[in-house]
């Protein structure tokens, strides 16, 4: 059997499915933002942005888009009953002082030891650019990462070592990505999940970094 | 589902540690939590480390919890109010402890626990015994006293209106140290006059996000401290 | 003609004339809260309490005591149209940033320097109590100190330096005393005004620290 | 009397100087004082900071006071938006000059000045580029970064309702940055969707309150960044 690596959605999916009931959580632009729309419908999850939101539903229908309520990546968003509004200061207090129970990211490079990249490649053509995903990476309870295994060229994004430049040091815990799922554990990259059809060194051979297959593995179900 | 409404008092305190640091609403007596003290004395954990505006009055609530001898430390800013005869008592008899914080400071340490700042520089008590010990660092042409986060194992708020999620709003200026303690303790444990249906608050009217708060009890009459 | 000292109504009617119209003013208890009764009806001042009022108004009638709006005294007080609530933190983030234009303090010792002393005489029988003294002393624009000028003991309360413990260091601009009108400038202490009939020397036996007398002095005014 | 409205945009933007630090509200679209900027754009002062999370989007607004060679410096964390094309452009011939901020530390640092703190330790870009030069300190086992304030010399802010002491509310989350940047200006400029008489916001509801706010002006129908 071929391995058949997962859609975007897909991904979305699998996450979906391991976002804790009453968990307060933020969503990075994209990937991430896909994720809330597979979280199982009995479980109440609070969504929430870096611009004062707490409470996000799902996106508008066409023609009610209100233009002060957006996401963090301006997307129009709804609130549902329970929402809260409150400034930018509070926002970033939620995060830094740890109160976000999980960040769902995009990241560019991801490290054995949990070192986050997904704010600069270091090419200086373009304006550097951060937004929260320093705050977000040092202030999320915890941190998961949803991306691609590797680049459009096939490189991998799993490094022993970053080698673009850092967001947050050490901060990753689990890693979801088109091929696999994994854990960035005290003792290195362990895989919980691959997709079906992919031998684990064929995993090993797309990723930078050592990898330790879990005695309990399985295959990605979406 | 989320619902932080607990059915009772008892449930409300319920896993307070003996030795746990307390955070406790209120300044004079607008905003004291009278009931959830009440529930706190009778669940009995000690040797507490109680951090409040005021060191309590007359021989109700936060004092009586001090008369019992479960009070190991206070901190607070005015422990001298009119009436604070179990704290002086306790006090001259040597057995109750003392941190005195400038009042602005000591709310400022809670909202930096609260926010994940590790510390911050002050100008306030610069040049005072209260920054003795403390390190002194001018900047910008000015200086400041470095002060610490401080952080509790639990507060005990008292709020208007509450919802399922712990979504909070206050009286008037009952509101004082609530929100700030509120983000600043691991258990936030709120008292509301009314708990109301999920989205009854207008999300711009919500002064506390919920996420800062874990449990919710209703107290539709709650008393003013030292009313028996 | 024997000197008359002012009486404590005589000196918040004093400072009361002297408070700006527009102007930001914190009141610390007793003498200072008195002063607001005095300020001329056509000037509108906003007071700020340290727990989260500005815009207090006068006391509510007997019967209309809300135990949810006192001021830092714990007295009862009502709110004028305009006024906000907001929390303790915000509260002294006024004060520490500067953003009120004038704290009237009383005090138990002020030094020519400045220094102020109004929270401890040291004695260690009682418990120190602080509350906002500390925050207000470094923060407020400008501090004004209302008190007596001598203990009653008659020792003066105004010396070359405190030596009770200090609130804040070099803050303060302005004494009003029973006796005198005295502004502390970087030249010392400056009388701006005197009691009717009383000597300057008679004022300066009363005192602990230099004093200068103004060349436009003149008689306190009430 | 304390009347803090303006009758005019210009009076609004009166008496910016050239060099100054102009705090600008908004996040994306919203909350952006749009008609504010452009009275400053007619306004004429030069040499300006802009401090604003992103930096401008099409051609109005904050793109355009930037392609008049107004702005020498923006403090931004996201100057990167889809259509941030004249920021883009200027940066790249090197004709404006960027401090790059992680947002929550762009927010803190304003909240800084505005609270008279003068430094705070934050976890934030700890081991990340972003901190190079900057102190490092462990604190109770954690590191830290120091963060100094960053004060404007006007703030230029969008408000929903406000009355003539400078109360504010702002219209769901275009709130964001408002708050906390009327907190770090010298002088505060807010432009309301409606002035209203003095007591009809509700004490408990006024989210700026009137001391962190100098002048008031009345724009009914605001434009969205953008909008000709």
């Amino acid at each position: 059997m071929a391995a058949k690596p997962l859609t975007r959605d897909e991904i979305a999916r699998r996450v979906g499915r391991d976002i804790p009931d009453g968990a307060y959580v933020n969503l990075g632009i994209g990937l991430p933002t896909l994720a809330a729309n597979y979280v199982p419908a009995d479980r109440e999850v609070v969504y929430h942005s870096e611009n004062g939101i707490l409470g996000m539903g799902p996106a508008p229908k066409p023609g009610q888009q209100d233009p002060d309520l957006i996401n963090a990546g301006k997307q129009p968003i709804t609130l549902l009953p329970g929402a809260s509004i409150f400034h930018h200061t509070d926002a970033f207090a939620m995060i830094r002082g740890g109160h976000i129970d999980l960040a769902l990211l995009g990241a560019m490079q991801v490290g054995a030891n949990g070192d986050l990249a997904n704010w600069s490649t270091g090419d200086e053509k373009f304006p550097p650019a951060v937004g929260g995903a320093m705050d977000l990476g040092a202030g999320a309870a915890s941190v998961w990462v949803l991306m691609e295994h590797t680049t459009k060229d096939g490189a991998p994004k799993i490094l022993e070592r970053c080698t673009y430049p850092l967001t947050a040091a050490g901060v990753v815990d689990r890693i979801y990505t088109n091929l696999a799922v994994i854990d960035v554990t005290q003792d290195g990259l362990v895989v919980r999940e691959v997709v079906a059809g992919l031998e684990f060194s064929e995993l090993q051979k797309k990723t930078g970094a050592a990898l330790r297959l879990a005695n309990d593995w399985r295959a990605i179900q979406v | 589902m989320i619902n932080k409404i607990v059915p009772s008092l008892a449930a409300a305190v319920a896993g307070i540690r003996d030795g746990a640091v307390v955070l406790v609403s209120g300044f004079g007596a607008s905003g004291i939590p009278v009931e959830l003290i009440d529930a706190l004395i009778d669940q009995g954990s000690r040797d507490l480390t109680v951090v409040t505006n005021n060191a309590g009055a007359g021989r109700t609530d936060v004092a009586k919890l001090m008369a019992m001898g479960r009070v190991r430390k206070v901190v607070c800013s005015y422990p001298r109010s009119a009436g604070s005869v179990v704290f002086e008592e306790l006090y001259a008899a040597g057995k109750i402890e003392l941190e005195l914080v400038p009042q602005g400071t000591l709310s400022e340490r809670m909202r930096a626990a609260g926010a994940g700042i590790g510390g911050f520089y002050t100008p306030t008590a610069v040049g005072t015994q209260l920054a003795e010990g403390k390190e002194v660092r001018t900047l910008n042409g000015r200086d400041y006293v470095l002060e610490k986060p401080l952080k509790g194992d639990v507060a005990l708020i008292k709020a208007e209106l509450a919802d399922r999620w712990g979504n909070l709003t206050y009286r008037m200026a009952a509101r004082n140290f609530a929100p700030t303690m509120a983000m600043a303790a691991d258990v936030t444990v709120a008292q509301a006059r009314r708990i109301v249906d999920l989205g009854r608050i207008p999300p711009e009217e919500v002064i506390t996000p919920g996420i800062f708060v874990d449990r919710v009890v209703e107290v539709p009459n709650p008393k003013q401290p030292g009313q028996e």
